[in-house]
C-alpha cells in the first residue's frame, strides 16, 4: 500500500530481561485497514512485542509510532484510549466480574465513568450504557457466550475465556487491535466463524495485527505475514511467500510443511 | 559515638524482632495471607515459656515448650478459622486472624490477668567493647535468631519439603496433582511459623516482661520489618528487622523517642517507593 | 479390563450445577484416545473429575481395576495417573528446574535421571532451567507443563489441549513425543481443539457435547463423519497443512 | 429495689494492670455493706464495666451504665482521657463521678460539682517530687516519661522547682510501647545525671530499669509508686537491678486502719494508691447516700462532703459510718488514701506523701511528709 | 434504656459511615486502608479545632472535616502511588499511628493527650435531653446520603471500573481505565467520609483525645465490612450494626456469668465478640450480604 502512512511503525525496538535479549531491534510496520499476521517460533518474542507496544513493559530503546505519534513509554491506559487495544495469549480478566461486565468495561467513551456523573446519574451516561449493553449482547451472542452472560469469569472454560478476550477487544472499537493467538483453544468450527468476523473488521475501520500458530487461519486471513525469530523480524510477505522461505520452514513450520 | 552506639542498640532490638518476623514471613510465603494473630500467638508463646521456666525447665526446654504450644495453637486457628476463608481471598483470612489474635490475647488474660510478669532470670550488666556497650544476653538472643533464620532459609530453599511448600503456595491444584498434599504442607508451615512466633514472644519476654499485650506491642514493628525486607522473604525479614531496629534507635537521636513508631513507617514508605517489592523481593528463600 | 473405565460419571463445580452429566468412557492400556467437543462442553471438567481435582457427584472411575472416584488428586497421582491441566499448569514463581523437581515429587529417587532425559528431549527447558516459569513464553510453558507430567513416569497421561499455543513445528514434535511415549506403553487421554491432528494420532475418540459423549468410535471414522466434521471440526475449512498444501481460500481478506 | 452504683476501671488495655484490683476492692466493700443490711434498707448492686483504657469504649460503657443500669455514681475512672470523655455524660445526666486521674484539667471542667478526685493533681504531686529530688542532694536530674497528660506539667514544674534548689534538669519523652530503651538510656546518661526520675507505668518502667542497670547507671532512681511497686520488683526478678530505687506516692494513710481494710478488701498485701482511692470512693459515696437519704447523683453531689465532716466520729469504713449516720451522728471518714477532704472544684485539699526505698527487694519506709 | 439504644444507634451510625468509607475502597478498588482511624481522627480534630479554638459554626466544622479527610487521603495516595496493595496496608497503618503521635505530641495544636473537650453540639443547650434523638437523626441523615451515593457509585460504570481495577489493575489499564485517577478519587472520597464520621463523633461526645483513635476502631470496621459483605454498601451497613450489636450485647451477656472476676469478665466479653465474628465468617464467608454480580439487563 504505497503512499499510505503506516498506522503502527516500530523501529529498532529493544528489550532485555536480566541480560537476556528478547527483542533485538524489531522493525515493522502495519498499514491501516488490513489484517497483518505475526508468526514465529515459540519464544521468538511475539508476545513481548505486544507487551511493549501496549505499554505493559517499557522498551529499553527504539521507537513506537502509532498514527504518527511517538508512544514509547506511555502508560497502557493512555495507549488504549488512543485506540490501540490488545488481547492476552493466556487469557486474563477480572475473576469476579461477569461476562457482561467484562464486555461493558471495554466500551469506550463512557460518561458514567466520571465520579460526578456516576453519582448524579446523567442522561448521557444512561444512554451510553444502554447503547453499550446492546452491543455487549450482540457480541456475546456471536461468541456463543450469551447463555453465560452473567457468569463470573472464573466460571468459564478455557476456550470461553479466550472468546471473551476477543469479545472485549471488539467492544473497544479500537483503531488497531493486537490479537495474541485469539483462537488457540477455540473449537475449529467456531474458529472459522471468528475468522469470518475478523475479516469484516477492516471495513469497520479496525486494523488487526494478530499472532497465530494455526496456519490455515493465517492463510485465510492475513496479508502480509510477518515472521519473527529470536527477537527480530526474519522476513515478511504474503503467506505463500513466507511459507516457502526455507528459514521459516526450518525454524517454524517443521518437517511436514516442507 | 552515640550514633554508633544507637546502631548497635538497633541491631540488638532488631534481633528481638527478627525471630517472630521470620515466622510471620515464612507463613506468608506458604499460606499467602498476612496472619495478624501473630500478636496473640507471641503472647501465648511467652506465657507458655514462662510457665515451663517456672516449673523448673531450663532455658532450652522452655523455648521448646513455647515453640510447641504456640505452634499447636497457631495451627489450630489456621485450620479452624483462617484457611477455610482463603478461598475468598487473602483479606478475609487476614481479617479473621485479627479476631483470633483477640481471642488468644483474652484467653491469656482469662488465665493470667493483666499484671505483667517477669522471668526469674539473672540480668547481666553490659560489657564494653571499646566505647560501645553490648549486652551478653542480647548477643545470645541474636545468635539464636541468626541460627533460626539460617535453618528456615535452608529448609525453604534446599529441601524437597521446603520446595513443596512453595509449590503449593504457588499453585495448590497443580501441587495436588503432583502428589503433594497441600493440607499437610499448610499444617507444617503454620506449625513451624507460629512456633517461631511463640519463641519470639518468649525471647521478648526474657528481655522485658510479659502480659496479655506483649505480642500486640511488637505487631507493628514486626509487620514493618517483614514488609521492608519483602513479604515472604526470610532473609528479608531479618534484614528488615535490623533496619527497623536501627531506624527506630536513630530516630531517638533525631526526632525524639516519642516519634519512634512513625520513623519505621517513613522508612518503609521510602524503601517501598524505591523498591516496590521490598529490599530483597518476595522470593521465599 | 480397561486401564481406565468410567461409567455414569457426573459432577461439576457446585453441587447444584452438574457440568458432566453421565459420561461413559474407557481407555485401554497402551491406547491413545482423543476427546473433542465444543467450548464449554465439559471436557476439562471431565478430566478434572478423573484426576481428582473435582469430587464426582455420581458414577464410577476405575483405574487399574480399582475405584478412584473421590480419592483426591494426591492419592490418584500416586497410582500412576498424570494430568496436564489446560490452565495454570506450571509453578509460576519457581524455576524450570524446580518445576521439574516438583513434577517428580512422588518418586524422588529417579528424578535426576528423568530430568536429564527431559532436558535432552526438550533442549529449550535446559536452556531455561534457571528461569522462573512465569517468564516463559506461552509455548514454552506448554512444553514445561508436559515435562512436569512426565517426571513421575505415569501409566496414564491426561492431556488438556497440549498443543495450544505451540508453533506448527513444536506441535508436530509434541505429537511425536506423544506417539513415542505411547510406544513405550503409556496410555493417553487427550483433549484437543487441534482436532484433526489429534484424531490422526489417536486410535479412538469421543465427542463430548453438553457434558455427555455424543459420538464415539475409531478416530479415523469420526474424522470422516460429516456431522462431526461440520459441528466440531470446522466443517469444510481444513487445516491447510494436512491436505498437502491445499490453501484454496488463503489470503482472501479483501485488503484495500 | 436496690441502689445501683458502678465502677468503670480499665480491665483491658494499658491500664489493665490496675483496674481489676480497683474493681475488686469496691466490690468487697459493697459485699460487706450488703451483709450489714445495705444502705437506707436497700441492697447495693455494684456494676463493673471495662473502660478498655480507651475513651471511645469508655463512653459507650458509661452510656450503658447511665442509661440502662441507671447508676447513681461511677467510680474509679483511671486514664485522664477516659475521665475527660466520660465526665460530660455524667454531669449532663446528673450522675456522680469519682476519679483517680491526675491531670490538672479535669477538675477545671464545668462539672457543676458532679466530680471529685482523690488523686492529688499533678501540680501538687510534682512539686513534692521536685522537693524530694533536691532533698537527695541532686545536682543534675533527668526525667524519662512517656507522653501523657502530665508530661508537660511535669516538665514545667520540675524546671521551676529544681533550678531554684541548684539542680539542673533535663528530660526525654519516650514511647511506652517499646521493648527496649537502650538508646533512650544512652541519651539520658550522656548528661551524666545523678538522679533519674522514671515516670512511666509498670511495664515500660521494668524495661527501663533493666536497661539502666545494664548500662551500669550508678546514680539514684526514683519513680511513682503506681509503677515502682512490689509487682515491678517481682517482674524484674533480680534484686540488684532495683536496689536503692525510691518510690513516692500520695500517702495512702499507711498504718491507718482504713489502709488495712483496703488491703483486705483488695486481697493485695500492697494495694496501690488507685486501689486505696477506689476503696475510698465507694465508702464516701455510700455514706453520702445515707446522709442524703436518697440514692441519686444529685443527692451524692450535695452530701459527699458530709462524709468527712470535722468533728464527726472518725470511721474507716462504710459499715461503721452508716451505723453512725443511721443513729443521727456525724462522721469523719479517714480514708485509705488520705483524709479525703475536697475543695469546691473537687480536688483533695491536702495530702501527705510517702517515700520508700527498695532494699534487698523490700520496700522500706524513708519518710511520710 | 431508650436513650442508651439511641446512643448506641448513633455510634453505630458513625461506624456505619466508616464501614461505607472502607467498603468503597476495599470492596470497590481493593485498596486496604488500615489507617481508617487516622482519617477519622483528622476529621474529628479539624472540626473540633475549628469550632472550639476557631469558634466557627458546627456546619463549617463538618465541612472542614470532609475537606481535611479528603486532603489527608490525597496526600496518602499520592505518596503511595508506586506501592502495591498489601504494602499500602502497612503504610496506611503507619499513617494512623503517625496521626495519633502528632495528636499526642503537638500540644500547641491539639492539646496533646489532654484532648479537646467542650466541643459544641448542634442546639445542645436548647434541646436538652432531646439532643440525643436529634443528633441520631442527623447521623442517620448523613448515613443515608452517603449510602445512596455509594449505591449509585456501586451500580454505575464508575463502580464497574473500580471493581475491574480491584481484580486486575493491569488488565484494567489495558482496557483504557486511568487506574491512578480512579484510585485517587476513590481513596480521597473514602477518606473524606471517614473525616466526616470523625466530626460527627466529636460533636456528639463533645470530647476527643488521641486515645480514641486507636487501631482497634479500624479493626472493628474491618470486621464489620468483612462480616457484612465486602463490595456491597448494604453489607457494610449491616456489618457495622452487627459489630455494634455484638460489642454492646456481649456486655449484658457476660454479666450473667457467675464466679468470674471483673477482668475475666472483660476478657470473656472480648473473646465472645471475636468468636462471634469468626462464626459469622465461617458460616458466611463472603459476609451476610455478599457481593452480587448484577444480572445483565435483558434486551427488550
Ligand atoms: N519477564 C520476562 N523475564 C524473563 N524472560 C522473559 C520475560 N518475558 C519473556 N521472556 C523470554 O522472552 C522470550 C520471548 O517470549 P515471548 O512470550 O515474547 O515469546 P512468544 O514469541 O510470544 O512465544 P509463544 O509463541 O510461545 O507465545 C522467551 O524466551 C521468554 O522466556
Ligand atoms: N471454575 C468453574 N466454576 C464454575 N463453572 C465452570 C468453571 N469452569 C468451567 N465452568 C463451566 O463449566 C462448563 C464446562 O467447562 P469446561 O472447562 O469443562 O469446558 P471445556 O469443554 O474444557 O471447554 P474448552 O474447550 O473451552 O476448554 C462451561 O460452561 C463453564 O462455564
Ligand atoms: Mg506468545
Ligand atoms: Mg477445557
Amino acid at each position: 500500500m504505497p503512499g499510505t502512512m503506516p498506522l503502527l511503525e516500530i523501529k529498532d525496538l529493544r528489550r532485555a530481561f536480566y541480560g537476556l535479549d528478547v527483542l533485538r531491534g524489531v522493525d515493522l510496520s502495519v498499514a491501516p485497514g488490513g489484517i497483518t499476521g505475526l508468526i514465529g517460533p515459540n519464544g521468538a518474542g511475539k508476545t513481548t512485542l505486544f507487551n511493549v507496544v501496549s505499554g505493559l513493559v517499557p522498551p529499553d530503546a527504539g521507537s513506537i509510532r502509532f498514527d504518527g505519534e511517538e508512544m514509547a513509554g506511555w502508560a497502557p491506559d493512555r495507549i488504549s484510549r488512543r485506540g490501540l487495544v490488545r488481547t492476552f495469549q493466556v487469557a486474563r480478566g477480572f475473576p469476579k466480574l461477569s461476562v457482561f461486565q467484562h464486555l461493558m468495561l471495554y466500551g469506550r467513551d463512557q460518561p458514567g465513568e466520571s465520579l460526578w456523573q456516576a453519582i448524579v446519574g446523567t442522561r448521557a451516561a444512561r444512554e451510553r450504557e444502554a447503547a453499550l449493553a446492546e452491543r455487549a449482547w450482540e457480541t456475546a451472542r456471536f461468541l456463543k457466550l450469551d447463555r453465560l452472560i452473567d457468569n463470573p469469569a472464573t466460571a468459564l472454560s478455557g476456550g470461553q475465556k479466550k472468546l471473551l478476550e476477543i469479545g472485549r477487544a471488539l467492544m473497544a472499537e479500537p483503531r488497531l487491535v493486537l490479537l495474541d493467538e485469539p483462537t488457540a483453544g477455540v473449537n475449529p468450527t467456531l474458529q472459522n466463524e471468528i475468522g469470518e468476523r475478523l475479516l469484516e473488521l477492516p471495513r469497520r475501520g479496525i486494523t488487526v495485527l494478530l499472532i497465530e500458530h494455526d496456519m490455515g487461519f493465517i492463510a485465510r486471513l492475513c496479508n502480509p505475514v510477518i515472521v519473527m525469530a529470536e527477537g527480530q523480524v526474519l522476513t515478511q510477505g504474503t503467506f505463500d511467500e513466507v511459507r516457502t522461505d526455507h528459514r521459516v520452514r526450518e525454524a517454524y513450520l517443521g518437517r511436514r510443511a516442507a | 559515638m552515640i550514633i554508633l552506639q544507637a546502631l548497635v542498640n538497633g541491631i540488638v532490638s532488631g534481633t528481638l524482632l527478627a525471630v517472630p518476623a521470620i515466622g510471620f514471613t515464612a507463613m506468608f510465603a506458604v499460606l499467602r495471607f498476612p496472619n495478624f494473630s501473630v500478636s496473640g500467638v507471641a503472647t501465648l508463646g511467652a506465657f507458655a515459656g514462662y510457665l515451663a521456666y517456672g516449673v523448673g525447665l531450663q532455658m532450652a526446654g522452655s523455648l521448646v515448650v513455647a515453640f510447641a504450644v504456640a505452634g499447636v495453637a497457631g495451627l489450630a486457628f489456621d485450620k479452624l478459622a483462617h484457611l477455610p476463608l482463603i478461598k475468598q481471598g487473602a483479606l478475609p483470612a487476614a481479617i479473621a486472624s485479627i479476631a483470633t489474635g483477640i481471642i488468644l490475647e483474652n484467653v491469656v488474660r482469662l488465665g493470667f490477668g493483666n499484671a505483667p510478669r517477669g522471668y526469674d532470670r539473672p540480668i547481666a550488666r553490659d560489657v564494653f567493647l571499646g566505647d560501645i556497650r553490648v549486652s551478653p544476653q542480647q548477643l545470645e538472643t541474636m545468635g539464636l535468631a541468626l541460627l533460626l533464620m539460617l535453618l528456615v532459609f535452608a529448609a525453604l530453599a534446599f529441601t524437597r519439603i521446603g520446595k513443596a511448600m512453595r509449590a503449593s503456595a504457588d499453585n495448590p491444584e497443580l501441587a495436588a496433582l503432583k502428589g503433594i498434599r497441600p493440607e499437610r504442607i499448610a499444617t507444617l508451615a503454620s506449625f513451624v511459623g507460629m512456633g517461631l512466633v511463640g519463641v519470639g514472644g518468649m525471647l521478648l519476654g526474657l528481655d522485658s516482661s510479659i502480659d496479655p499485650l506483649t505480642g500486640t506491642r511488637i505487631l507493628l514493628s514486626l509487620f514493618a520489618a517483614a514488609v521492608l525486607g519483602g513479604l515472604g522473604s526470610v532473609p528479608g525479614a531479618v534484614l528488615g528487622a535490623f533496619l527497623i531496629g536501627m531506624a527506630e534507635e536513630l530516630s531517638v537521636l533525631v526526632v525524639g523517642s516519642q516519634y519512634r513508631a512513625a520513623v519505621g513507617f517513613i522508612a518503609i514508605l521510602v524503601v517501598l517507593t524505591l523498591r516496590p517489592r521490598g529490599l530483597l523481593g518476595e522470593r521465599a528463600y | 479390563m480397561s486401564l481406565l473405565q468410567i461409567t455414569g460419571l457426573r459432577g461439576g463445580y457446585a453441587a447444584a450445577d452438574e457440568i458432566v452429566k453421565g459420561a461413559d468412557l474407557k481407555v485401554e492400556a497402551g491406547e491413545i484416545v482423543a476427546l473433542i467437543g465444543p467450548n464449554g462442553a465439559g471436557k476439562s471438567t471431565l478430566l478434572k473429575l478423573i484426576a481428582g481435582l473435582l469430587r464426582p457427584s455420581g458414577g464410577s472411575v476405575r483405574f487399574k481395576e480399582q475405584e478412584i472416584a473421590g480419592l483426591g488428586a494426591p492419592a490418584i497421582s500416586r497410582r500412576g495417573l498424570s494430568f496436564v491441566p489446560q490452565e495454570r499448569n506450571v509453578f509460576g514463581t519457581m524455576s524450570v528446574a524446580e518445576n521439574l523437581e516438583m513434577g517428580g515429587f512422588i518418586d524422588g529417587a529417579h528424578a535426576r535421571k528423568r530430568m536429564a532425559e527431559l532436558y535432552e528431549r526438550f533442549p529449550m527447558l535446559s536452556e531455561k532451567r534457571r528461569a522462573a516459569a512465569r517468564t516463559l513464553s506461552g509455548g514454552q510453558r506448554q512444553i514445561l507443563a508436559m515435562a512436569i507430567a512426565l517426571m513421575n513416569a505415569p501409566d496414564l497421561l491426561l492431556l488438556d489441549e497440549p498443543t495450544a499455543g505451540l508453533s506448527p513445528r513444536a506441535a508436530e514434535e509434541l505429537f511425536g513425543t506423544i506417539l513415542a511415549l505411547n510406544k513405550s506403553g503409556v496410555a493417553i487421554l487427550m483433549v484437543e481443539q487441534n482436532a484433526l491432528e489429534a484424531l490422526s494420532v489417536s486410535a479412538r475418540a469421543y465427542v463430548l457435547v453438553q457434558g455427555r459423549p455424543e459420538h464415539e468410535g475409531r478416530a479415523a471414522d469420526l474424522a470422516d463423519d460429516p456431522t462431526v466434521r461440520d459441528l466440531f471440526l470446522g466443517g469444510k475449512a481444513q487445516p491447510m497443512l494436512r491436505g498437502n498444501g491445499d490453501s484454496s481460500n488463503k489470503g482472501t481478506g479483501d485488503f484495500t | 429495689d436496690p441502689i445501683k452504683l458502678a465502677t468503670l476501671t480499665p480491665l483491658t488495655g494499658a491500664g489493665g494492670p490496675y483496674g481489676p484490683v480497683m474493681a475488686k476492692a469496691a466490690a468487697s466493700v459493697v459485699e460487706e455493706v450488703n451483709k450489714a443490711g445495705g444502705v437506707l434498707g436497700r441492697r447495693i448492686v455494684l456494676v463493673s464495666e471495662d473502660d478498655q483504657t480507651n475513651p471511645e469504649a469508655a463512653v459507650r460503657a458509661a452510656r450503658k451504665l447511665i442509661d440502662v443500669d441507671k447508676v447513681a455514681a461511677i467510680m474509679g475512672t483511671w486514664a485522664s482521657s477516659v475521665t475527660t470523655a466520660v465526665a460530660p455524660l455524667c454531669w449532663e445526666s446528673k450522675t456522680f463521678l469519682c476519679t483517680v486521674s491526675g491531670a490538672d484539667s479535669i477538675t477545671l471542667l464545668p462539672h457543676q460539682g458532679f466530680l471529685i478526685r482523690t488523686q492529688p493533681n499533678s501540680k501538687l504531686q510534682v512539686t513534692r517530687v521536685g522537693e524530694f529530688i533536691l532533698s537527695l542532694g541532686a545536682k543534675k536530674a533527668f526525667t524519662m516519661i512517656p507522653q501523657t497528660p502530665f508530661t508537660q506539667s511535669t516538665f514545667d514544674i520540675l524546671n521551676q522547682v529544681l533550678p531554684k534548689g541548684g539542680c539542673a534538669h533535663q528530660s526525654l519523652i519516650y514511647d511506652d510501647k517499646k521493648t527496649t530503651y537502650r538508646t533512650e538510656v544512652d541519651q539520658a546518661l550522656r548528661t551524666s545525671p545523678d538522679v533519674i526520675l522514671a515516670n512511666g507505668y509498670t511495664p515500660d518502667t521494668v524495661v527501663l530499669l533493666k536497661d539502666l542497670y545494664r548500662a551500669g547507671f550508678k546514680g539514684k532512681i526514683l519513680g511513682f509508686a503506681y509503677s515502682i511497686n512490689q509487682k515491678l520488683v517481682d517482674q524484674v526478678g533480680q534484686p540488684e537491678v532495683v536496689e536503692g530505687v525510691y518510690n513516692f506516692a500520695p500517702a495512702s494513710a499507711e498504718g491507718s486502719s482504713a489502709f488495712e481494710k483496703a488491703k483486705a478488701a483488695s486481697g493485695s498485701a500492697n494495694p496501690d494508691p488507685y486501689t486505696c482511692q477506689v476503696y475510698d470512693h465507694i465508702n464516701l459515696v455510700l455514706m453520702a447516700i445515707a446522709s442524703a437519704k436518697a440514692a441519686t447523683g444529685e443527692a451524692i453531689k450535695e452530701n459527699i462532703r458530709k462524709a468527712t465532716m470535722s468533728g464527726g466520729k472518725v470511721v474507716d469504713n462504710a459499715v461503721d459510718g452508716l451505723k453512725e449516720i443511721a443513729a443521727g451522728g456525724k462522721v469523719d471518714y479517714a480514708g485509705a488514701s488520705g483524709p479525703c477532704d475536697f475543695d469546691e472544684k473537687g480536688d483533695i485539699l491536702d495530702c501527705k506523701f510517702r517515700y520508700e526505698q527498695i532494699k534487698a527487694g523490700k520496700f522500706t519506709l524513708v519518710k511520710i511528709a | 434504656m431508650l436513650s442508651y439504644i439511641l446512643f448506641i444507634a448513633t455510634i453505630g451510625g458513625i461506624y456505619g459511615l466508616l464501614a461505607l468509607s472502607l467498603n468503597l475502597i476495599w470492596g470497590g478498588v481493593g485498596m486496604v486502608n488500615l489507617g481508617l482511624a487516622g482519617f477519622f481522627a483528622v476529621g474529628a480534630y479539624a472540626s473540633a479545632l475549628l469550632t472550639t479554638v476557631g469558634h466557627g459554626p458546627i456546619a463549617a466544622g463538618w465541612l472542614i472535616a470532609l475537606v481535611a479527610g479528603g486532603v489527608a487521603g490525597l496526600v496518602v495516595t499520592l505518596s503511595t502511588t508506586r506501592l502495591r496493595e498489601d504494602y499500602l496496608a502497612i503504610v496506611t497503618l503507619g499513617f494512623a499511628e503517625t496521626v495519633r503521635l502528632v495528636a499526642s505530641n503537638e500540644i500547641w495544636l491539639t492539646r496533646g493527650t489532654d484532648g479537646i473537650s467542650g466541643i459544641p453540639g448542634p442546639w445542645k443547650r436548647a434541646l436538652g435531653p432531646d439532643f440525643n434523638a436529634v443528633y441520631f437523626l442527623i447521623v442517620v441523615l448523613a448515613l443515608l446520603v452517603v449510602f445512596f451515593v455509594m449505591r449509585r457509585i456501586d451500580r454505575s460504570p464508575y463502580g464497574r471500573a473500580l471493581r475491574a481495577i480491584r481484580e486486575d489493575a493491569q488488565v484494567a489499564q489495558v482496557a483504557g481505565k486511568p487506574v491512578l485517577r480512579f484510585k485517587t478519587e476513590a481513596f480521597v472520597l473514602s477518606a473524606a467520609i471517614a473525616g466526616l464520621a470523625g466530626a460527627l463523633y466529636g460533636h456528639f461526645t463533645s470530647y476527643i483525645a488521641p486515645d480514641m483513635f486507636l487501631p482497634l476502631i479500624t479493626v472493628y470496621i474491618f470486621l464489620a465490612v468483612a462480616s457484612g459483605g465486602t463490595g456491597r454498601p448494604a453489607g457494610a451497613l449491616v456489618g457495622a450494626y452487627l459489630v455494634m450489636t455484638l460489642l454492646e450485647s456481649s456486655r449484658f451477656f457476660v454479666e450473667w456469668i457467675p464466679g468470674v472476676t471483673a477482668v475475666q469478665r472483660a476478657a470473656l466479653k472480648e473473646l465472645l465478640i471475636a468468636v462471634a465474628l469468626i462464626v459469622v465468617l465461617r458460616l458466611k464467608p463472603s459476609g451476610v450480604l455478599p457481593e452480587r454480580v448484577p444480572p445483565a439487563p435483558r434486551p427488550s
